[in-house]
């Protein structure tokens, strides 16, 4: 299937981004006109992937973050994170609930969030090389309004 | 230039920030009163319409209000 | 100078698009709690710019828009706007206030606009190759808040 829009946004892994991507997100999903809780769901997911960016991936550099953004003609959304960081070495036990690489700082939820909040989520990662990360979540349909 | 300039612009020297945290409150407000209202959860541009604004305005003015949970605040559940 | 932040943006040229851009374009720039008037200026001649790849540029056409935001320590801004569209054949007749290659539909004041809301415009482009406006704009300087 085609997507019926497309952007894509790259930004630097610095914290103060992260609210940035966010925005960006949001923004551009607006145009599939969707409630502020639904939103709020892909938000946080956008959050959680974005974060493990900066804080995994290039966790003492500063490296560029890709995001691509489509959306379908049946409300569909694509949300997709890539970063040229450190990667994972084993992606299923990183995607365990409560698995973190940094006890003590983080609480290991991150996947466990975003596939709770997304419909589908798909990582893929080489070590050394970069770690993509995509989402995809159905809006429910609405009829379309007027104006 | 100096004319439209003047009539696109109010003399509105306040700081982004405090104005994103306004429309971000007033667009909450508009969604409790339709929900209260419609029983139903209003979309963006329902909020967008009552407020006079496009919808990706408000929808970056609510992202002005948000805490970066993750990133400060680990939560230890 | 190094630019302290930066992003990029790319994103279809079809009308629906331009608040998008505008928004994106905001939130970026946000960070640096500009006043209300000069990040409206700011989007103003973005939107300008903008308008002119869908209109202009990629006429009868959907392309692809490239938009560059670099922030400076010293307040400033640079936003660049590119396409592969169609170019501009004679810059300097483009630029002047009212010139319009089409009559009737448009008032033939992007320009002008961009060059009174910014410090600084500058356009390049070649004819069947593309069009690349640089503005920039220096932010009011103001004592740096706590926090
Ligand atoms: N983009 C990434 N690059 C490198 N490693 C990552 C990335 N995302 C996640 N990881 C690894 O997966 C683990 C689990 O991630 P997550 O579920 O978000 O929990 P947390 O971020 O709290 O550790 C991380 O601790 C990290 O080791
Ligand atoms: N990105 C672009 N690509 C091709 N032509 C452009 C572009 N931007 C501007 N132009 C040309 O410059 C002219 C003047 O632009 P502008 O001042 O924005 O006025 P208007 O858009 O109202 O015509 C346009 O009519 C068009 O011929
Ligand atoms: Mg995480
Ligand atoms: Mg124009």
């Amino acid at each position: 299937m085609k997507p019926v829009n497309e952007m894509s946004v790259s930004l630097l892994s610095c914290s103060s981004n992260e609210a940035f991507a966010r925005a960006a997100v949001s923004a551009f999903i607006a145009q599939l006109d969707p409630t502020v809780d639904e939103l709020c769901d892909i938000k946080t997911a956008v959050s959680e992937a974005v974060t493990n960016c900066i804080v995994h991936a290039y966790r003492d550099t500063i490296g560029v973050i890709y995001i691509t953004c489509r959306l379908y003609e049946d409300g569909g959304i694509v949300v997709k994170i890539r970063d040229k960081g450190c990667g994972i070495e084993d992606i299923e036990q990183a995607m365990q609930p409560l698995f973190t690489t940094q006890e003590g700082e983080r609480a290991g939820l991150g996947f466990a969030v975003m596939q709770s909040f997304m419909d589908k989520l798909r990582v893929t990662s080489k070590p050394g090389k970069g770690t993509t990360v995509t989402m995809k979540k159905t809006m429910e349909r609405r009829p379309k309004q007027n104006g | 230039i100096g004319e439209i300039r003047r009539y696109l612009r109010d003399n509105n020297s306040i700081r982004v920030s405090r104005s994103l945290r306004d429309t971000a409150y007033k667009a909450m407000q508009v969604k409790e009163k339709m929900m209260a209202k419609n029983s139903r959860e209003p979309t963006v541009e329902e909020i967008a319409k009552e407020l006079d604004m496009p919808r990706e305005e408000v929808v970056v003015a609510l992202e002005s209000v948000v805490e970066p949970v993750s990133l400060y605040e680990p939560v230890f559940s």
